[in-house]
């Protein structure tokens, strides 16, 4: 997919002009602060996202060093209670749901439209502002003495404990509208700005799943909006809907809850999805193998994916004829997944491997999310799903998917658009290393999960029964690699933007148009406004040189 | 290095009191500026519709799980007061179409009159269910002075639902009617002062000269806006002052 | 009026740590993912090691495919073209939509089925009750007053279903032997059963986050013996010392006589427990009761037979003063507790 | 309000499919059709038709909506994709009513439910205060 346009003019070798870039063209802190620019904000996110991902892990080993002893090592239950909720909290709302769309999304998708900049710039600093008010909404309720509900919230322990639910709960409201405008930015930025020739079957995958995430945020985030609401009306007024004493029904605001929450779980891996298709394409320098089923597996996940919610509830009383339906149509997300995962195989299989860190982690991905998504299978099962539903199993399956593939996504994502978003490059072998440890550390993390929670060793414990130490103890020293493979990371991708060593201009012999403009993009990404006449992922009309000509 | 032209789209102004729009850089052209801004304005009604839906939901949950408190509790609410209400809201809708229509048709006075009768419309609402509110309050179905008040775990006593006239004695769980039907109005009647907010913000900008046939789409989103709460409070009504 | 008779075992407000049952996480089933099966419910292990077997042979299939093509089409040199260029291949797509489909469809029939058996109660099965409080379980035994807190006997081959209540928030009801799991919501009730097909010590836990203790909410399930269960082992009524007979007595009082029988002489509906009994020397010896009897007034002199008589037919002799007070016959008490509320009552002797 | 034929066609080269102005008479009728219809749905609950009531108002107030979002909110003539947007989010609210309701209606209908009762509120006994000394 090139475009017309010429190349872009390129400097005297050995002469250093500085290029107006995104990052460069204004400075000061206001210039950031009231930016418009789809990139500035984006890396906003990035900035922000991110530092909840280290606030989030740095909860999540806290809680696996208390899980050392059967006792407990670190804290005491209460504190453990809120340890293990703001490791939820701050990993769903704060980083995952945000990070690949509003973060790599929010940069990418214009620049692989061949847009100037998203539709509705100002909404898009709103949501960014509002993240941030959620985010602050978060710290506040930690400072106003923390809340101990799990990430579910689940009525009607969170209407009567007496900790700061309302203020996270008013941030989990916040946060939720940010998501919406993002959506709905998106989808709005897909219909109405794409490049002339850019036609729907030509849009590269990345967008197609940024677009069926933005349908679920519009779609579902509004159904947690009012639940939550609810929750905190629930806690000022005592209005009952929610409260069994008063009457009220806790089913309810488990459908209410999974309404949202089970789409959501699409909204954090499809933009993951969209990543390793873009990723699996370029490095192995061959057109995606089924395109147009890997797209309208996307929607067909994303619809699905609001038929399905009970699957969370098969324990929790429902009648019997709504866990036949939601077990039934439990099966059928698996098609549309399956369909993607042999499609991103049957990409790589005869392709031209480059085996650098973003592929890597693309590999990483491919084998995690096999494990993450073949034990959801397991649990879409009614009778297994009773005897596995809310044990470590559970745990382990949803941070295969979660952490293990979602991140990785985004930690493949950012190798992959790091060049291209401050033209510089990092060291590539402390990233491979720092890849194999997150790659192990994970595994042996999660592995000694999946051990104890089928043997019914159940979640959010304190303490124990002795019985399964061992596989504690294989999980602790599991997550402490882990640990140290992602501040690993931190480390060379801070240190590549003090060395400032130059990236390719086209580093990895991407054929979207993201890789069309200069590196790092100007302000407003092309100098012409492009026209697409290709083919998505063409590879023979791959200009080679720019893969070896260092960004300006 | 940006596109220069795209600067240049100014869509004049049809007379000297109005004034020309300049469209946002980001786009090629005034059309794709307008479809966009609705294109997103319809997702957002959209979420709006989600967000009551999960009200409407719950209201026919516990429709199906108490019946009694429902027939029981809506015979308390006044129907004419309600129907009342419902002319009143479908009048303002009508006269914010009529005043999309005089934006579109650039006639500024026009636009001001419409949108300050559509403004009177919200406030005559308000009136009414202020009325209504304070009825309630007084007969103790929901009293709003203790609302805040927490409730009293070993009797289980709630402090905003006294009953002072026992209407709904005997019937169980009398208080869900009542719980419903003020979160549902209250946040309807919270999007209708929104609403009123963003009209009378219509009305300064259309006092300048803003809106004409070149541009007129803030006109067009709050009307959107404001039908929307017309939308939902054509449910609201018979759900709770008539079918119950 | 079970419930009332008497006391319900004492809960702690926060637990020290529960007793855990020993050595039955690391006893697993023969092919070392489950643990070892306790209960009728096979089809949970059955479609567990299906769908296992299946998820193992895509997973080495997707791997397997995945490393072979890094080694095989390994870039060289930064120019090198991919060995194909294949977009698609429809009979291929179509294999593998169709295929999985196949395959999830039969767990989803098998899973299914399994979780209907899961829901017809066999008509012989014994109805036990459990409330979850935070954080502590209360057990109720069929047609029997007494209850156990955090220790739950049943007999083994015998169905045994439970009615679910919770005093608060929501629990879950999880068995890993029996591979039985519900949650209990507040409001309503639940129910779960199963079979038990091994003796031993099994552990209960709260599956549900239910708060501070949450992970302390622990039970273990004794499956015993039709003997064993026959001696109804919850039952701690404790008669063997004179002490323990005296606190077992104060606490049949305070479960289910309080309300109408003082101890400290004052009047209630029903005359007090002080001075049933009196001090003559060393001895402690029944006082003399003027009782109605059939219409006509009469002296008793206070022994096990009145009292036995009294808690049984209260109706038989009614103490002068209190014709007017009816009584519940509690006939449930046996010989042993009634000996037992007269060692407490022994104890109010002047 | 006889300016339907007022001039907008200065800018129907830069606003062309943008908008469509429908006459004021248009507005009016629907208008008088709307109230017609809510004096219609007053008329009718006055009479009990048993479970029909809770259809036949549901019913009213759809044809009643269909108009408002039609004419008043000019979905008849919007473009395609608004229309799809805007009417996807009622077949997703659909799906939240279809799944929670059946839950709910089916519940009861479990072969096990006749030995299970609701409990009322008061049969259960709360603690005051749930570990708020944490």
């Amino acid at each position: 997919m090139t475009t017309q346009v010429p190349p872009v003019e390129t400097a005297t070798p050995g002469v250093e002009t500085e290029r107006k870039t995104y990052l460069n063209v204004t400075k000061g802190f206001m210039s950031w602060a009231g930016t418009l620019d789809h990139k500035r904000i984006g890396l906003m996110y990035l900035i922000g996202t991110s530092a909840a991902l280290l606030a989030g892990g740095l909860f999540a080993l806290l809680v696996r060093l208390h899980l050392w002893e059967p006792t407990g090592m670190l804290f005491d239950n209460a504190e453990y209670n809120q340890v293990f909720t703001l490791h939820g909290v701050f990993m769903v709302f704060l980083f995952v749901i945000p990070a690949i769309p509003a973060a790599l999304g929010n940069m990418i998708l214009p620049l692989q439209l061949g847009a100037i900049d998203v539709a509705l710039p100002r909404l898009n600093l709103l949501s960014f502002y509002l993240w941030v008010t959620g985010a602050i909404f978060a710290i506040l309720a930690i400072v106003a003495g923390g809340f101990d509900t799990g990430w579910t919230f689940y009525t009607p322990y969170s209407l009567y404990t007496q900790q700061a639910v309302g203020l996270i709960g008013m941030g989990v409201f916040i946060l939720g509208f940010s998501s919406i405008f993002t959506g709905l930015n998106f989808i709005v930025t897909v219909h109405k700005l794409r490049a002339p020739g850019l036609t729907w079957f030509r849009m590269p995958l990345f967008i197609w799943a940024l677009y069926a995430t933005s349908i679920l945020q519009v779609l579902a985030t509004p159904v947690l909006g009012i639940t939550v609401l609810l929750v905190a009306i629930e806690r000022l007024y005592h209005i009952g809907i929610f409260d069994p004493r008063l009457g009220g029904d806790a089913v309810l605001f488990e459908h209410f809850f999974w309404f949202y929450s089970h789409p959501a779980v699409y909204i954090m891996v499809l933009p993951a999805f969209g990543i390793i298709s873009e990723l699996v394409t370029v490095h192995s320098r061959k057109p995606l193998f089924g395109y147009k089923l890997i797209a309208f597996s996307s929607l067909a996940i994303a619809i699905i994916s609001f038929l399905v919610w009970g699957h969370h509830m098969f324990t929790s009383g429902q009648s019997t004829y709504a866990m036949f339906a939601f077990s039934f149509l439990t099966f059928f997300v698996a098609i549309p997944t399956a369909i993607k995962e042999f499609s991103w195989v049957a990409t790589v299989w005869k392709g031209s491997i480059a085996l650098n860190s973003p592929m890597l982690y693309t590999l990483a991905f491919l084998i995690i999310f096999a494990i993450g998504g073949l034990t959801g299978v397991i649990l879409g099962a009614l009778n297994v799903d009773i005897h596995l539903h809310d044990t470590y199993f559970v745990v382990a399956h949803f941070h295969y998917v979660m952490m293990g593939s979602i991140a990785l996504a985004f930690f493949a994502g950012l190798h992959h658009w790091w060049p291209k978003m401050f033209g510089v490059m990092y060291n590539e072998t402390h990233a491979k290393i720092s890849c194999a440890l997150i790659f192990i550390g994970f595994n042996a993390t999660f592995i000694p999960q999946f051990i104890m929670g089928s043997r019914g060793m159940p979640r959010r414990y304190a303490t124990y029964v002795p019985d399964y130490e061992p596989y504690h103890k294989a999980s602790t020293i599991g997550a402490m690699v882990l640990g140290v493979g992602v501040a690993f990371m931190v480390y060379y991708l801070v240190v590549s933007l003090l060395q400032k060593k130059r990236a390719m201009e086209n580093q990895w012999g991407g054929v979207t148009l993201e890789w069309e403009t200069p590196t790092p993009p100007p302000l407003e990404n092309f100098s012409k406004p492009p026209v697409v006449t290709n083919e998505v992922y063409d590879y023979s009309k791959l200009d080679l040189e720019t893969t070896i000509t260092p960004a300006k | 290095m940006s596109h220069d032209d795209h600067h240049s789209v100014v869509i004049p102004a049809p007379g000297p009191e109005f004034k020309p729009h300049t469209v946002a850089h980001h786009f090629d052209t005034p059309v794709q500026e307008f479809q966009s801004a609705k294109l997103g304005f319809w997702l957002f009604l959209a979420t709006e519709i989600l967000l009551f839906g999960g009200l409407f939901a719950a209201y026919f949950y516990f429709h199906e799980q108490y019946p009694e408190t429902f027939v029981v509790g809506g015979k308390q609410l006044d129907w004419r007061l309600g129907g009342l209400n419902t002319c009143v809201l479908l009048l303002s809708s009508w006269t914010m179409a009529m005043g999309v229509r005089a934006a579109q048709t650039s006639q500024k006075k026009k636009l001001l009159m419409y949108c300050g009768l559509t403004v009177l419309g919200a406030a005559i609402f308000m009136v009414i269910k202020f009325f209504e509110y304070k009825a309630k309050s007084d007969h103790g179905l929901f009293v709003f002075s203790e609302m805040l008040g927490g409730y009293d775990t070993a009797t289980g006593q709630l402090p905003w639902f006294t009953d002072i006239h026992g209407v709904m004695a005997g019937v169980p769980h009398g208080h869900m009617f009542f719980a419903i039907y003020v979160t549902m109005t209250g946040i309807h009647g919270l999007h209708v002062i929104i609403g009123a907010g963003l009209i009378i913000w219509i009305m300064f900008g259309a006092a300048k000269g803003r809106f004409h046939a070149g541009y007129y789409l803030p006109v067009d989103l709050v009307g959107l806006y404001w039908h929307l709460v017309d939308l939902i409070w054509i449910f609201l009504f018979p759900l709770l002052y008539l079918v119950p | 009026m079970f419930t009332t008779l008497i006391q319900d075992p004492p809960a702690a407000a926060t637990p020290q740590g529960p007793d855990y049952a020993t050595g039955i996480a690391t006893e697993t089933d023969k092919w070392g993912q489950l643990t070892k099966l306790a209960s009728t419910f096979d089809d949970v292990d059955g479609l567990f090691y299906f769908t296992y077997v299946v998820c193992i042979f895509f997973f080495v299939l997707i791997t397997g495919a995945l490393l072979y093509s890094v080694v095989r089409y390994r870039r060289k040199t930064y120019d090198q073209p991919a060995a194909s260029n294949v977009t698609h291949n429809t009979p291929l797509e179509v294999i593998w939509t169709v295929i999985p489909l196949l395959i999830v469809m039969v767990m989803f029939a098998w899973g299914f089925k399994g979780s209907l058996d899961m829901t017809y109660v066999p008509s012989d099965a014994r109805q036990y009750k459990a409330t979850a409080s935070q954080w502590n379980w209360l057990f109720h035994y069929p047609n029997d007053p007494a209850k156990s807190r955090n220790e739950l006997w049943v007999e083994i081959g015998k169905p045994a279903e439970f009615l679910l209540e919770s005093t608060d928030v929501l629990h879950a009801f999880f068995l890993p032997s029996q591979r039985v799991k519900r949650d209990i919501v507040p409001g309503r009730y639940q129910s779960v059963w199963f079979t038990p097909t091994e003796l031993g010590e099994f552990h209960l836990f709260c599956a549900e986050y239910c708060g501070l203790d949450h992970s302390k909410m622990y039970a273990k399930m004794h499956v015993v013996t039709a003997e064993e269960y026959a001696d109804r082992p919850w039952d701690t009524f404790d008669d063997s010392t004179p002490e323990a007979a005296i606190k077992s007595g104060e606490s049949i009082y305070q479960s289910a006589c309080y309300s109408c029988h003082s101890v400290d002489g004052s009047k209630l509906t029903g005359p007090s427990w002080k001075g049933l009994f009196e001090k003559s020397g060393d001895q402690i010896v029944g006082a003399k009761r003027e009782v109605i009897a059939g219409g006509a007034t009469q002296t008793v002199t206070v022994d096990f037979d009145y009292i036995k008589e009294s808690i049984h037919d209260p109706e038989a002799k009614k103490a002068v003063g209190y014709e007017n007070a009816n009584m519940t016959p509690f006939k449930d008490l046996n010989d042993r507790q009634i000996k037992a509320v007269i060692a407490y009552m022994k104890t109010l002797a002047q | 309000m006889s300016d339907a034929h007022d001039s907008h066609g200065d800018f129907g080269d830069l606003q062309m499919g943008t908008h469509h102005v429908s006459s004021a008479l248009q507005f009016t009728s629907v208008l008088i059709a709307l109230l017609f219809l809510t004096i219609i749905t007053v008329a009718v609950a006055q009479f009990d038709f048993g479970g029909a009531n809770m259809l036949i108002a549901m019913g009213i107030a759809s044809v009643k909506a269909a108009l408002v979002i039609l004419f008043f909110m000019h979905v008849k003539y919007d473009t395609a994709i608004n229309k799809i947007m805007f009417l996807s989010s009622f077949l997703f609210l659909s799906l939240l009513f279809i799944f929670t309701l059946a839950d709910r209606a089916t519940r009861q209908m479990d072969h096990r439910a006749h030995t299970i009762k609701t409990p009322v509120a008061s049969e259960w006994v709360h603690p005051n205060t749930l570990n708020s000394d944490h």
